[in-house]
């Protein structure tokens, strides 16, 4: 009976597909975005049923949670109530398809662009037919050098120990992207009146578990799915909760003690790299007597930084700035 | 078969029909309110039946344990976000559905 | 077992599709918002099966992360997004 | 002495040194420049560190980690990353000096960090010998390029940064979505490794496709270009001058590792039509450059037209042609680095780039004109310069290749350049009817500029060096020397 | 057909569309919502195709990790820069025809 696992996947997949061709074409923004949320719930129960749960935690904390909250919480700034002059369509069903609008370019332009996109999607898919059926991956090469890595969780492993250096650019990317979001000078939203009644008390209950599940991932990373990207969100999560709840960092920690806290993932990450390198190796070669540890510690300094990082991006505007604070 | 497995059966079966409950609800009741009322009882009550169901099969007491705090969350939060969700709609006027 | 709990998870995510129908229709931003936590408790429901069925416990922490996750982004609704949802639906 | 040179492991500091100085210009900001300005000067010694090291020792593979492919990620030095290393110091040396005088103390603390990250991007893209990694190192560089761009607050600069970032990030997936494909083919990600196991399919030929296809829309070749004017002019002049230096050069750099490592020899098609494409950026991005009525608009489609020249190589194929389009690409970059300068000069003297109102700028502003002039003699290809070398070599290909035709294109791409490099020159001895109110140019920035000016024509006087160079390790295969 | 070449051929389909989208839309959030929707297929032919054979290749699944934190990387930035652009302005949309 292995018929039903497949008509499973099956329908998740038509689904999302679906959904897909559905968030793309709506006509109003908030239905898209709402349809996303559901997008990203959906991709989280497909990584699980590949055998992928780290991509899972990965993906039901950014994208399922956060990025769903940045999108609400942008979209009602891209067009705030007052502005009469943004266009209010009338919903009906159906008519939100993706044949309304267009920037440039008539329907002869739009006949070739869907037959060019029809090609293409068959070549891939011819592509993808055509490989050979049995996968040449790592999957080998990384069982048989796990024992050495400090971690038996293989994507752990992965992660922060063979491709440990794509690991390090990504945190320079992810703090990038910080740099770049405050020197765009956004004015900070409005501070919303600080929160009472359930929501305070929904943050004040959520806060804390949300702080124990994290350092309960980054623990078990080592063994099981989790890890510094998952916990790392989850801090985020906790802090784009406070901030929606109306609590802002005091002015007193808004220098440079958030800042390090900003830096100190990738910066650790870096030092460890080098201080293994000083001591006779190469770059990011831990020895595999301390590797596990040398593995926490990044962990540990790259989940707060990652915390930090992402409640920081989903505020926008640098704290401290004028008014925002 | 054992009895605690078919007990198990049940529980889940029951918790479906909760959801399917839940989710008729959704689909034709009038007014967000009402809505909002039938979604937030029936799934939550339906997930807790299905745990309960899982519980039963669960090989430790830490995995019953998770289970439980799962439950929990759902609904703590549940229950919040409803609560959260109806007040913004009685602030923004929208007028609960009379017969 | 492992066949019931396939069906059972099968069944929550037909559910979850038929439910969809309510984000599409509206008419309210809080309904659509609110079919989003349905999904997320059936999500939930669906990764607690799954993981009896797949024999992985793992699972369990997602469908933690997933009932944790949750209430944020309907927060993040109701102290930021409601406005402009609302008016984008032209009707209450 | 050499023992303890070749003890430290260049590579990263050269990766590591710019992220270093970025973190610490973030945690810092009012002691910024002079973080700034130190870290530039520390990776200088470390590119020379590791050319010193390349040029006794040979060719360098580094396995970070020390796991090595395909397992772990190597780092790759030959001739050709070396020389792009080198050109990135250099222009980033004069760059930073400028920068000091271009931005004031509140700029100042969000253009360092910033510039830093890229320059490290562009060190770990130019050093990465697999293909995953580049694709993080791409990201981080267009992250950063489009930080910069929206650094000139305002309308227009902020929307072209915008469609810069969706350009940027298509162009990557594009890109990894072909990794994914080569990944699943040959279970590898190292390009060595995939240069042995993959074998002309049509798997490959699509993943190849997608890839290319993401690099040219990231290279803005014509008639992928769409965004590349309005980004580059309407960015600050120091960050103008480093996207058309080298930022467009890090993804054709990929461009020719690839095509030299991983694409299959039977190539003839997409050869000929890659340089039909540089062909026709060669003559449109000129001729919109004649249109243009500001300055840093036709430096920026003169950027195009430039581009077009680094694809001639492609239906060549042969060293000399390899040669000849990376010597275009070192002396463009220098030279359109020092005329977007000599741009932001001129902006900031009389507060537009107007070009019919330069107002005999020649007689106020002597420097700045004669770098532009300078770098406009390169662009053009006249000797004694970088780009007169790099044209005799790629005219050279072409008619070893018995393809004459390309050598047409090439003259009259040069003539077409040098009609506008003498419409702006002209206007720089005219008096403007409007009167403009003026504000001084800090020395530094115009000297900085006039130095590349006057490296882009010492680049034709001293060749044989920097050819020599790129030669290390056989980036081109085997096949005779010059 | 099997689960994961059925994935993977969703991944495409996921691609395709998120593509064609981006080109379409004139709406800037739009064009972000499909450049995310474009990288979850690429992801999910990532991991997929990594499920051909019985052995879990854990490097995908990291790869994927990697490409998810710049994902929101990525939309962090574009949101505020549309959010910018939409100060500046007016609207959320690119100028059709740049001027001059």
């Amino acid at each position: 009976m292995t018929l039903l696992p497949l008509i499973f996947d099956g329908v998740l997949g038509f689904t999302l597909l679906w959904l897909a061709w559905q968030l793309l074409g709506s006509l109003a923004l908030f239905r898209a975005i709402v349809l996303f949320i559901a997008f990203g719930l959906l991709m989280a129960l497909i990584w699980v049923r590949l055998d992928a749960p780290d991509v899972a935690l990965a993906e039901a904390a950014i994208g399922a949670g956060l990025t769903g909250a940045l999108l609400l919480a942008a979209l009602a700034r891209v067009e705030p109530p007052g502005d009469e002059t943004a266009n209010l369509h009338p919903e009906k069903d159906g008519q939100g398809d993706i044949v309304s609008v267009t920037e440039g370019g008539g329907l002869p332009f739009r006949r070739w662009l869907v037959a060019l996109h029809l090609v293409l999607a068959c070549g891939l898919g011819y592509a993808v037919l055509s490989l050979p059926s049995a996968a040449p991956g790592l999957s080998e090469a990384v069982a048989n050098n796990l024992a050495l890595s400090g971690v038996s969780n293989p994507v752990t492993a992965v992660l922060l120990n063979f491709r440990a250096y794509d690991t390090l650019l990504e945190m320079g990317v992810l703090l990038l992207a910080l740099l770049a979001v405050w020197s765009l000078g956004r004015t900070p939203d409005a501070p919303a009146p600080a929160a009472g009644g359930v929501l305070a008390l929904l943050a004040r209950l959520l806060t804390p578990l949300l702080l124990l599940v994290a350092g309960y991932l980054l623990w078990v990373g080592g063994r099981a799915p989790g890890g510094a990207f998952q916990a790392g969100s989850l801090l985020g999560a906790a802090g784009v909760l406070l901030v929606l709840a109306g609590w802002r960092l005091g002015r007193r920690f808004a220098q440079l003690p958030l800042r390090i806290t900003l830096v100190v993932g990738l910066a650790l990450f870096m030092a460890v790299g080098l201080s293994v390198m000083l001591a006779g190796g190469r770059f990011l070669a831990y020895p595999p007597a301390s590797a596990g540890g040398l593995i926490l510690l990044i962990e540990a300094a790259a989940t707060l930084s990652i915390g930090m990082i992402l409640a920081a991006l989903f505020l926008g505007s640098r704290p401290g700035s004028r008014g925002g604070q | 078969m054992a009895i605690g497995e078919l007990l198990s059966i049940l529980l889940l079966l029951a918790g479906a029909v909760f959801f399917f409950a839940g989710t008729l609800g959704l689909l034709r009741f009038p007014d967000i309110y009402t809505r909002l009322h039938a979604l937030t009882k029936a799934d939550n009550v339906g997930l807790g039946l299905m745990v309960a169901g899982l519980a039963l099969q669960a090989d430790s007491m830490a995995a019953v344990g998770k289970l439980t705090v799962i439950w929990l969350l759902v609904l703590l939060a549940g229950a919040s976000v409803a609560h959260l969700i109806a007040a913004a709609a009685r602030q923004r006027g929208i007028v609960p559905w009379k017969r | 077992m492992e066949v019931f709990y396939f069906a059972l998870a099968l069944f929550l995510l037909l559910n979850l599709i038929v439910g969809m129908w309510r984000v599409l229709r509206g008419p309210t931003a809080a309904d659509r918002m609110l079919t989003a936590q349905l999904f997320g408790t059936t999500s939930v429901a669906v990764l607690l099966l799954l993981a009896q069925a797949m024999e992985q416990p793992a699972l369990r922490d997602i469908a933690l992360l997933f009932a944790l996750l949750a209430a944020v982004t309907a927060v993040a609704f109701v102290r930021r997004a409601w406005p402009q949802a609302e008016r984008e639906d032209g009707n209450r | 002495m050499s023992a303890l040179i070749f003890s430290i492991h260049w590579q990263v500091m050269v990766i590591l040194l710019p992220l270093a100085g970025a973190i610490a210009c973030f945690l810092w900001p009012r002691r910024a420049v002079l973080l700034a300005l130190s870290c530039a000067l520390g990776t200088t010694i470390a590119v020379i560190g590791l050319s010193w090291l390349v040029v006794v020792e040979g060719a360098q593979r580094y396995a970070v980690g020390g796991w090595g492919a395909p397992l772990g990620i190597d780092l790759y030095v030959d001739g050709l990353s070396l020389l792009m290393l080198i050109v990135t110091s250099v222009v980033g040396v004069a760059i930073s000096i400028y920068a000091n005088g271009y931005f004031d103390r509140s700029r100042a603390g969000e253009f360092w960090p910033l510039w830093l990250f890229l320059w490290g991007a562009l060190n770990a893209l130019f050093l990465s010998a697999d293909i995953f990694n580049l694709y993080i190192t791409l990201e981080l560089l267009g992250l950063a390029a489009v930080a910069l761009v929206a650094l000139a607050k305002g309308a227009q600069p902020l929307s072209s940064a915008m469609r810069y970032l969706l350009v940027t990030l298509l162009g990557s997936l594009l890109f990894l979505l072909g990794v994914a494909l080569l990944y699943h083919s040959a279970g590898s990600v190292d390009i060595a490794i995939l240069a042995e196991r993959l074998t002309a399919s049509s798997v490959v030929w699509i993943a190849l496709g997608l890839m290319v296809v993401g690099l040219l829309l990231k290279t803005a070749l014509f008639p992928l270009h769409f965004w590349l004017p309005q980004a580059h002019a309407s960015a600050p002049a120091p960050v103008s001058a480093l996207l058309s230096a080298l930022v467009v050069k890090a993804s054709f750099y990929i461009l020719i590792r690839l095509w030299l490592e991983i694409v299959p020899s039977n190539n003839f098609v997409l050869g000929q039509l890659l340089g039909l494409l540089g062909a026709a950026a060669l003559l449109w991005g000129n001729l919109q450059a004649l249109r243009q009525r500001r300055l840093k608009m036709l430096i920026a489609y003169s950027t195009v037209a430039q581009l077009g020249y680094l694809f001639l190589a492609f239906p060549l194929a042969n060293i000399i042609g390899w040669t000849g389009a990376l010597y275009m690409l070192l002396s463009h970059a220098i030279a359109k680095a020092a005329m977007f300068m000599a741009a932001g000069n001129i902006l900031r003297f009389g507060g537009h780039d107007s070009i019919t109102d330069l107002d005999r700028i020649v007689q106020r502003l002597p420097l700045t004109v004669t770098t532009f002039a300078l770098a406009g003699v390169s662009i053009m290809g006249l000797p004694p310069s970088g780009g007169f070398v790099a044209k005799w070599l790629l005219l050279e290909a072409a008619i070893r290749s018995a393809q004459w035709w390309w050598g047409v294109v090439l003259v009259l791409g040069g003539l077409l350049s040098a009609v506008w490099v003498f419409k702006v020159l002209g206007h720089a001895f005219t008096p403007s009817t409007v009167p403009h109110e003026v504000r001084a140019v800090p020395a530094s920035m115009e000297w900085s500029a006039l130095a590349l000016a006057l490296m882009a024509i010492a680049l034709g006087l001293f060749s044989s060096w920097p050819l020599a160079l790129m030669m290390i390790g056989r980036p081109f295969g085997d096949g005779g020397g010059l | 057909m099997t689960s994961p070449l059925l994935f993977a051929l969703v991944g495409i389909g996921l691609f395709t569309l998120g593509l064609y989208a981006v080109i379409v839309h004139p709406h800037l959030l739009r064009k972000i919502l499909a450049v995310n929707v474009m990288g979850s297929g690429v992801f999910l032919l990532l991991v997929a195709l990594a499920k051909r054979s019985n052995s879990v290749d854990p490097v995908p699944h990291a790869m994927v990790i990697t490409g998810i934190v710049v994902a929101i990387s990525a939309t962090a930035l574009a949101v505020t820069l549309m959010l910018r652009v939409k100060d500046e302005t007016g609207r959320a949309k690119l100028p059709e025809t740049p001027p001059e």
